[in-house]
C-alpha cells in the first residue's frame, strides 16, 4: 500500500466537484476546468485490478445518518469503474463545449453539480445515498434546461422532471418499503446494500417493488413507452445538457437496473426479462423509424440514442455474461459514440445556424474535417465493425441469439434501421453541393482536440476493446452467480 | 367516592357539545366567543376531574395552562373582534367570506 | 353530601350554559355565563382544587368577562341577531351532530373501565399546587408569560385606529 | 517466426491508408499516388515472398479482438491455398488499377481521399480474404462496404452519386443483416466463429438448419455480390470513378461473395438444397444481367449488368459444386472485367466524360491500341474459345451437365442461353465503339500510366485460360492442383467436347447477329420493352414503392404522435379533470368559518364513530 492509496479517493471523487461548484461561484469558472482536471487525475489513479476475495477495487465506509441505519458507504469495482471514467470524459467534454457559449459561473456550477450526484449513483452502495445522489445528478440539469434552454425549455425541464421524479418517487417508496421489511426481519434497520440484498422479500411484493424500480431507472434510459420527455428535453437542452443526459444518466437508470434492482430481486427477473426484451426491441426498431423521418439534427440523434439503448437493455434481457458484458460495455460505447454526435450537431449549427436538415448540406466542400468526423462517428453509430459501437451491438446479439434467438433477430433489423437513418444524416449533411456559406471555418484546434480523444476511444473500444471487457468480467461474473444461487437464472 | 369519573367526563362532554353547537349556529362573533370559552371550560374541568382520580397535581397545573392560554386567546379574539366591526361594521360572521375559495 | 353537591352544581352550570348560549343579547349572555363560570369555579373546588378555583373566580369570572361586557359596550350597534335567516331548521343538522357526538362520546366513556372508577376526595393546597407548578413546570410557565404578553401586545397592536387603513375601508 | 508477417499483407496497405490521411495534406498529388501504389504492390509482394507458406497452409494469430463468456474471437489469419490465391489476384489487379487511377484522377482536386479510401479498401477487402473468423471477415465485409459508399460518392457534391453509394451500403447491409443472423446462428450452433471449426462441425449439425443456415449465408453473399435479389445497387454504383468500379465493383468486392461461400462451402455442400438455390440465383442472375446488359446506352451501367450476370456464373459454380471453377472464373473475370472497366475509363477520359454508347465510336482510329485492349476483353467476356473467358465459363458448364440431373442440366442450358446472350452485348460494345459516326472521343494523348497498366490485363485475358486448363485440352489444371479445393463431379471427354462446340456454334452466331445487328448505325434501344430491361427489370421501382416510400411514409405520420398522446393529450385531460375537481371542491370553502368549524366538528365525530366501531367489534 502506498500513500497515495490510503487517502479515500472515492470520497475525495464524490465530493470534489461540489467544492468545485463552491469555487465557480465564488472564484471563477476556471475553477470548473481545474476540478475536472483534478477528478480526472483521481480517477486514472484508481487501480483496476480489484483485490482475490471480492470484485471491490476500492471500498470506503464512514458513518452517515446513524438514526436510519444509513451509512455513506462507496464501492467502486470494474463496471462502475468504466463509468466514472465515462462521466469525467463527458463531464469534461461538456464543459469544454460549453465554455465560449455561456459564460456565468452559475452554469458550471450546475454541472458540477450533476456530476457529483452521478459518481454519488455509480458508487454509493447504501440505498438513501443512492437516492440522495440520483436526484442530485438530475435537478441541476433541469434547472440548466430551464435557464439555458431553447425556445420552449420551460415545458421541456418540466416534463423531464415530472417523468423522471415519478419514477423516481416509486424508487423511494421501494427503498422504504425494503427497508423497513429487512428491519423487520432482522431487527437491524440499514440502507446499506448489501445488508438489503440478504432481505427476504415476499414473491409478490418483490413483483411490485422491482416493478416500482425498473420503472424509475427505465424512464432514466429510456425506452421506448416510457420516453415522452426525451425528444423535447433533448432538443431543448443545451447541447452540454444534452450529452450528459444521454451519455450519463441514460447509464445510471441501465447501472440502476443491474445494480439495484437486479441484485435486490433476482427471484423476480425472470418474470420481467421478457417484458424488458420487448421493451428494448421496441426502442430499437421505434426509435430507428422516427430518427429516420426526423428533419432536425438534435432529435435525429436523440431518436437515435433512443435506439442504441434498447440494444442495452436488450443484453440485458439476454441474461447471459456475453451479453451483459456487451451490454455494459456497450453503456460506455454508446455514451462516448452519441455525445460526440451532439457536439458535432452543436458545431454544425454554431456554424450554419441551423439544424435543419434541409437548410443543411455539403459540409464536406467548406469543413472537410467537422463532415469527416461526422461521417466517422455516424458510421460508428450505425455499427460498423471496428468502431466501438459495433463491439457491444455483436456481443448483445450473440448473447442473445443464444437465449432468445427470435430477440436478436428482430434486433438485427434495428441495426439495418441505423444504417438507413445514419446515413440519411450523413447524406443530408455532409454531401450534396454546399449551401451554407463560404466562409464557415473549419474545426479549430480546441474543437479538434475535444473530439479527438472521444475519435480515439472509439477506435480503442473497436478494435481492441478487451481490456474492458476483463474490467466488467467480474462483476458481470458475480452477478450472474448471485442471479443463479437466488433463482433468478436456470 | 365523590362520584365516578365517568360522570364527571359526560357532563364536561355535555358542556363541551353545547359550546359547540352555540359556535356554530350563532352568528354573533361574541357568542361564538362565548361558545368557545364554554368548550375551553370543559376542558378544563376534564384535567381537574382526572387530576382528583389519579390524585396528582398535573392536571390541575394544566388546567391552569389551560386557563392562561384562553386568556391570551380571549384578549386576541376582543381585539379582533373590536377591529372587525370598525372595519367591516359588523360582527355577523355570514357576512365575513373573505376566505371563500 | 358532596356528591349531591356535584350534581345540584353541575345542574345549575348547565342551565347557566343552556341559557347563556340561547340569549340574544350579549350582555345576558355574559352575565349568564358569569353564573355558569362560578358554578365550574366551586365544581373545581369540591374535585380538590382550591386553587384553580380562586382563578377561575378570578381571571374568568373576573377579568376575562369584564373583558367581555367592555368589548360589547364598544360595539354597542346591532347587538341582536336578526332572526335565523336561513330557514328555520338550520339547527337540524346541528342538533344531530351535537347528539351524534354527545352519544359516541357517551357511550366510549361509558365502556370505559376507568370511567367506573369514583373519585375520592383529594385536595392540592395551594402550597403544594404553587410546589408543583414552578418544580416541575417553571419553563412552561416562563412560556406562557410570554405568550400572554404577546397576546397583550397582539391585542393593543389590533385596538389601534389606523387612520389610513380604516377609511380606505 | 515467419508466419507473423502473413500480418504485413493487410497491414501494408492500412498503413498506406493511414500515412495518406494523417500526412497527406502536404505530399503532392505524385507522391500521394505513389505512397498508395507502393503500399498495394508492397502487399503484394509480400504475398508472393511469403507464399511457400500457404501450402498445406499456416495460421497465425495476432491478438484477441473479443472475449467474453464462451465467445473468443482472435484475430487470427489463415494463409491458405485458397486465400493466398485470392489474395494474390487481389493485390495484383489492385496494385494495377491504382496505377492506373493515379492517371485517371491526374487533375481531381481531392484525390487525397480517393487514395486513403482505395488504399483502405484494399486493406479490408485482405481481411476478407485471410480471415478465419467469421467477425474479422465481417469486420472486412462491411469495411469494403464503407469504402465502396464513399467512394461510389466520390464526387459527393453531386447528390445523385451520393445517394447511389448509400443506397449500395443500405442494400448490402440488409442482405448483411441476413448474413450476421447466419453468423448469430452458428456461434450458437458450434460455439465457435472460426471458420475452421465451423466447417469441421458442421457435419454434426441438423439437417434442417443447416440448410436454413446456407440459405442466410447465401443472402449475405448475394448482397455483396449484387445478385438477385439484391442485384439494383451495382448498376447505380458506377457513378463512383472509373478505377472503383474496375477495382471494387468488377474485379474484388462484388466476388466477395462467391468467396466467402467457397470458404464456407464445407457446410454449404451438405445441403443439396441450399446448392440448388445458390445453383439458382446464380443462373437467374447470369441471364438477368445479360439481358439488361443487352440494352444498356450507359457504358459503365453495360459493364455494371455484365458483372452482375458473369458473378452469377460464378454462384452457379458453387452450386454446382466446383469450388474451383467458381475461383476460376472469378479471377479470369477479374482481369478481363477491370480491364474492360479501365478501357471504358479511358474512352470516357477521351470523351470527356460522356458515357452514351449511341454518342461514342471511332475508338479503331482514334485509339488503336486502346481498342485491341477493348477487343480482347470483350471476347474473353464473350467467351471466343481459347480465350480465358471461355475456359472459365466452359468449367462452370461441364461442373452443371456432368452432375447429370434434371435441375442442374437446365440450369446449365439457361447457362448457356446466356452464354449466347453474353457474347452478343459484349460484341455490341465493341460495334458500337468502332462504330463510324460523329464523335465525341477525342485525339487527345492518352496519359502513358492509363495504357500500360492495360497491357498485362489484356494479356491474361487472353491467356488466362492457361491457369487451369481442363485435361481434354492438355492442360495441368495447375489451379486446380494448387487449390485442392472440390472442382465438381469432373465432366466426361464427351460433355467438354460437346460443350465446346456448342459454346463456339453460340459464339459465331453471336458474332454475326452482331455483326448484322450493329454493324452498321444501329438506333438507340427504345419502347418500353427495352425500357423494362434498361431499368433492370424495374426492380428499383418495385422497392421503392413498397418498401422505402411507405416506410418513410408511415414514419412521418408515426412521427411522435404516440409521445404527444401521453405528454401533451393525456396530461391535458388529467389536468382538465383535475381543474374540473377542483372547481367543485371549491365551493366546499364557503369562506364561511362556521362551515370549517362543522367540517371539524363532523370529523371529530366521524374519529369517534370509528373508535367506537372498534371498540364494539
Amino acid at each position: 500500500m502506498n500513500g497515495l492509496l490510503q487517502i479515500p479517493a472515492l470520497s475525495v471523487l464524490l465530493l470534489l466537484p461540489l467544492v468545485g461548484a463552491l469555487g465557480c461561484l465564488a472564484w471563477d469558472r476556471r475553477a470548473a476546468i481545474f476540478t475536472i482536471l483534478l477528478e480526472v487525475g483521481i480517477a486514472l489513479t484508481l487501480p483496476s485490478e480489484g483485490g482475490a476475495v471480492s470484485s471491490w477495487i476500492r471500498y470506503e465506509d464512514w458513518q452517515w445518518i446513524e438514526r436510519f441505519g444509513a451509512r455513506f458507504s462507496l464501492g467502486l469495482d470494474g463496471f462502475s469503474l468504466l463509468m466514472v471514467w465515462l462521466t469525467l470524459v463527458l463531464m469534461a467534454v461538456a464543459i469544454g463545449i460549453s465554455w465560449f457559449r455561456y459564460q456565468q459561473a452559475g452554469f458550471y456550477s450546475l454541472l458540477l453539480i450533476s456530476c457529483s450526484g452521478v459518481l454519488g449513483v455509480f458508487l454509493a452502495q447504501d440505498l438513501l445515498l443512492f437516492y440522495l445522489c440520483w436526484e442530485i445528478m438530475l435537478l441541476p440539469l433541469v434547472l440548466c434546461i430551464a435557464l439555458w434552454g431553447g425556445t420552449k425549455r420551460i415545458q421541456a425541464a418540466f416534463k423531464l422532471l415530472l417523468f423522471t421524479l415519478a419514477g423516481s418517487l416509486l424508487m423511494l417508496l421501494a427503498f422504504l418499503i425494503l427497508f423497513l421489511l429487512h428491519g423487520r426481519q432482522t431487527g437491524d434497520y440499514s440502507f446499506a446494500l448489501q445488508a438489503v440484498m440478504s432481505t427476504a422479500v415476499p414473491p409478490d411484493l418483490a413483483g411490485w417493488l422491482f416493478a416500482c424500480l425498473g420503472l424509475a431507472f427505465l424512464v432514466k434510459v429510456p425506452v421506448v413507452p416510457l420516453h415522452g420527455w426525451l425528444p423535447d428535453a433533448y432538443e431543448e437542452a443545451p447541447t452540454a445538457v444534452t450529452l450528459l443526459l444521454s451519455g450519463v444518466l441514460a447509464k445510471a437508470g441501465v447501472f440502476g437496473l443491474v445494480r439495484l434492482a437486479l441484485p435486490l430481486f433476482p427471484a423476480t427477473w425472470p418474470d420481467y426479462t421478457s417484458l424488458m426484451a420487448v421493451l428494448g426491441l421496441v426502442s430499437i426498431v421505434y426509435g430507428g423509424w422516427m430518427a429516420y423521418v426526423q428533419t432536425d439534427l438534435k432529435r435525429l440523434v436523440a431518436y437515435a440514442s433512443v435506439a442504441h439503448l434498447g440494444f442495452i437493455v436488450l443484453g440485458l434481457a439476454a441474461g447471459n455474461a456475453m451479453a451483459m458484458q456487451g451490454s455494459l460495455l456497450q453503456l460506455f460505447n454508446h455514451g462516448i459514440t452519441t455525445a460526440a454526435l451532439f457536439v458535432l450537431v452543436a458545431f454544425v449549427e454554431r456554424r450554419t445556424g441551423s439544424r435543419k436538415l434541409g437548410d443543411l448540406g455539403g459540409l464536406w466542400a467548406r469543413a472537410p474535417h467537422l463532415g469527416g468526423l461526422i461521417l466517422f462517428f455516424s458510421l460508428a453509430a450505425l455499427g460498423l465493425p471496428g468502431l466501438n459501437i459495433f463491439t457491444g451491438e455483436i456481443l448483445i446479439l450473440l448473447g442473445a441469439f443464444a437465449s432468445r434467438p427470435w430477440w436478436a433477430v428482430v434486433g438485427m433489423v434495428g441495426v439495418l434501421l441505423a444504417a438507413c437513418y445514419m446515413l440519411r444524416l450523413v447524406q443530408e449533411v455532409v454531401w450534396g453541393e454546399p449551401r451554407c456559406s463560404e466562409t464557415i471555418a473549419d474545426l479549430h484546434r480546441g474543437e479538434v482536440a475535444l473530439l479527438a480523444p472521444m475519435a480515439g476511444l472509439v477506435l480503442w473500444f473497436g478494435l481492441y476493446p478487451l481490456p474492458f471487457l476483463h474490467l466488467v468480467h467480474n462483476p458481470v461474473e458475480n452477478m450472474l452467480v448471485h442471479l443463479v444461487m437466488k433463482g433468478g437464472l436456470p | 367516592m365523590i362520584v365516578p369519573l365517568g360522570h364527571v367526563l359526560l357532563f364536561a362532554g355535555l358542556l363541551f357539545v353545547a359550546g359547540l353547537a352555540a359556535v356554530l349556529l350563532r352568528r354573533n362573533l361574541i357568542m361564538i366567543l362565548i361558545g368557545v370559552e364554554i368548550m375551553l371550560n370543559a376542558v378544563g374541568l376534564v384535567l381537574v376531574g382526572a387530576s382528583a382520580y389519579w390524585r396528582h397535581p398535573s392536571g390541575q397545573l394544566f388546567a391552569l395552562l389551560l386557563m392562561a392560554v384562553a386568556a391570551a386567546e380571549i384578549s386576541i379574539a376582543l381585539a379582533l373582534v373590536v377591529y372587525l366591526k370598525r372595519s367591516r361594521g359588523t360582527i355577523d360572521v355570514n357576512r365575513f367570506d373573505g376566505m371563500k375559495g | 353530601m358532596a356528591t349531591l353537591l356535584f350534581y345540584i352544581l353541575a345542574a345549575i352550570v348547565l342551565m347557566a350554559v343552556l341559557l347563556c348560549l340561547t340569549r340574544n343579547n350579549p350582555v345576558h349572555a355574559v352575565l349568564y355565563l358569569v353564573h355558569a363560570l362560578f358554578g365550574l369555579a366551586l365544581l373545581y373546588f369540591l374535585l380538590g382544587a382550591p386553587m384553580l378555583a380562586a382563578w377561575q373566580v378570578i381571571l374568568y369570572a373576573g377579568a376575562i368577562m369584564v373583558l367581555f361586557l367592555f368589548v360589547i359596550m364598544l360595539i354597542d350597534p346591532d347587538l341582536f341577531e336578526k332572526k335565523a335567516s336561513r330557514g328555520r331548521f338550520r339547527w337540524l343538522p346541528v342538533g344531530f351532530l351535537s347528539g351524534a357526538l354527545l352519544a359516541c362520546g357517551g357511550v366510549l366513556i361509558m365502556m370505559d373501565p376507568l370511567a367506573a372508577g369514583g373519585i375520592v376526595r383529594y385536595r392540592l393546597s395551594p402550597r403544594a399546587f404553587g410546589r408543583a407548578l414552578f418544580d416541575e413546570y417553571g419553563l412552561a410557565v416562563e412560556i406562557l408569560s410570554l405568550i400572554l404578553l404577546f397576546a397583550a401586545v397582539g391585542a393593543f397592536h389590533l385596538g389601534r385606529r389606523h387612520k389610513g387603513k380604516e377609511d380606505a375601508s | 517466426m515467419m508466419g507473423e508477417l502473413l500480418f504485413l499483407i493487410p497491414m501494408l496497405p492500412l498503413c498506406g491508408a493511414l500515412i495518406i490521411m494523417f500526412a497527406g495534406g502536404r505530399m503532392s498529388r505524385k507522391l500521394l499516388a505513389a505512397v498508395a501504389s507502393f503500399s498495394v504492390i508492397a502487399s503484394a509482394l509480400t504475398i508472393l515472398w511469403l507464399w511457400p507458406l500457404a501450402a498445406p497452409q499456416t495460421r497465425v494469430s495476432l491478438f484477441d479482438w473479443f472475449e467474453a463468456g464462451a465467445l473468443r474471437v482472435p484475430v487470427e489469419i489463415l494463409f491458405s491455398p485458397l486465400s493466398a490465391a485470392m489474395a494474390l489476384m487481389v493485390t495484383g489487379v489492385s496494385a494495377l488499377i491504382h496505377l492506373y487511377a493515379a492517371s485517371y484522377l491526374h487533375n481531381d482536386p481531392d484525390v487525397r481521399r480517393f487514395f486513403a479510401l482505395f488504399n483502405l479498401f484494399v486493406f479490408a477487402m485482405l481481411i476478407i480474404v485471410l480471415a478465419d473468423n467469421l467477425l474479422l471477415l465481417f469486420l472486412g465485409w462491411e469495411g469494403v462496404g464503407f469504402c465502396s459508399y464513399a467512394l461510389i460518392g466520390y464526387w459527393y457534391r453531386n447528390p445523385g452519386f451520393a445517394a447511389a453509394g448509400r443506397k449500395a451500403f443500405l442494400v448490402t447491409r440488409a442482405a448483411d443483416v441476413l448474413f450476421v443472423i447466419a453468423l448469430l446462428w452458428l456461434f450458437r450452433l458450434t460455439g465457435s466463429l472460426s471458420i475452421a471449426t465451423i466447417n469441421q462441425q458442421a457435419t454434426s449439425l441438423p439437417a434442417g438448419t443447416l440448410t436454413i443456415v446456407a440459405l442466410l449465408l447465401l443472402a449475405g453473399a448475394c448482397g455483396k455480390s449484387a445478385q438477385l435479389p439484391f442485384s439494383s445497387w451495382l448498376p447505380d454504383a458506377m457513378a463512383g470513378p472509373t478505377p472503383v468500379s474496375a477495382l471494387i465493383h468488377a474485379a474484388t468486392m462484388v466476388t466477395a461473395g462467391v468467396y466467402l461461400l467457397c470458404r464456407l462451402f464445407p457446410l454449404i455442400s451438405l445441403s443439396p438444397t441450399a446448392l440448388a438455390v445458390i445453383g439458382l440465383v446464380g443462373t437467374a442472375t447470369a441471364f438477368y444481367g445479360a439481358s439488361c446488359a443487352l440494352v444498356q446506352r450507359d457504358i459503365k451501367r453495360l459493364l455494371a449488368y455484365s458483372t452482375i450476370s458473369q458473378v452469377g456464373y460464378m454462384f452457379l459454380a458453387v452450386g454446382a459444386g466446383t469450388v474451383t471453377g467458381a475461383m476460376f472464373h472469378l479471377i479470369t473475370h477479374a482481369f478481363f472485367k477491370a480491364l474492360l472497366f479501365m478501357v471504358a475509363g479511358a474512352v470516357i477520359h477521351l470523351a470527356a466524360g460522356e458515357q452514351d454508347l449511341f454518342r461514342l465510336g471511332q475508338l479503331q482510329k482514334r485509339a488503336p491500341l486502346l481498342f485491341w485492349l477493348l477487343l480482347a476483353g470483350a471476347l474473353a467476356l464473350a467467351g471466343m474459345p481459347l480465350t480465358a473467358g471461355f475456359f472459365s465459363k466452359d468449367a462452370i458448364l461441364v461442373a452443371c451437365f456432368a452432375l447429370n440431373s434434371p435441375w442442374w442440366t437446365g440450369l446449365g442450358v439457361v447457362g448457356l442461353i446466356t452464354a449466347f446472350l453474353t457474347a452478343l452485348y459484349a460484341l455490341r460494345l465493341v460495334y458500337l465503339l468502332a462504330a463510324d459516326r460523329d464523335v465525341t472521343i477525342g485525339h487527345g494523348p492518352l496519359p502513358r500510366g492509363m495504357i500500360w497498366p492495360l497491357l498485362p490485363l489484356g494479356l491474361l485475358a487472353l491467356v488466362g485460360g492457361q491457369l487451369n486448363l481442363p485435361e481434354p485440352w492438355g492442360g495441368g489444371t495447375v489451379l486446380q492442383r494448387w487449390l485442392q479445393t472440390p472442382s465438381g463431379r469432373g465432366g466426361t471427354h464427351a460433355i467438354e467436347w460437346g460443350l465446346a462446340i456448342v459454346t463456339l456454334l453460340l459464339f459465331v452466331a453471336a458474332w454475326l447477329g452482331a455483326r448484322y445487328r450493329f454493324r452498321t448505325l444501329p438506333m438507340p434501344p427504345g419502347g418500353g420493352v427495352a425500357a423494362f430491361f434498361t431499368d433492370g427489370w424495374k426492380i428499383d421501382a418495385l422497392v421503392r414503392n413498397a418498401v422505402s416510400k411507405p416506410y418513410e411514409a408511415t414514419g412521418r405520420l408515426l412521427d411522435g404522435f404516440p409521445e404527444r398522446w401521453y405528454t401533451a393529450v393525456l396530461p391535458d385531460w388529467l389536468g382538465r379533470l383535475c381543474q374540473s375537481a377542483g372547481r367543485y371542491f371549491r365551493t366546499f370553502t364557503s369562506g364561511y368559518v362556521t362551515h370549517y368549524l362543522s367540517g371539524m366538528a363532523w370529523g371529530t365525530f366521524l374519529l369517534l364513530a370509528i373508535l367506537l366501531i372498534g371498540l364494539l367489534r
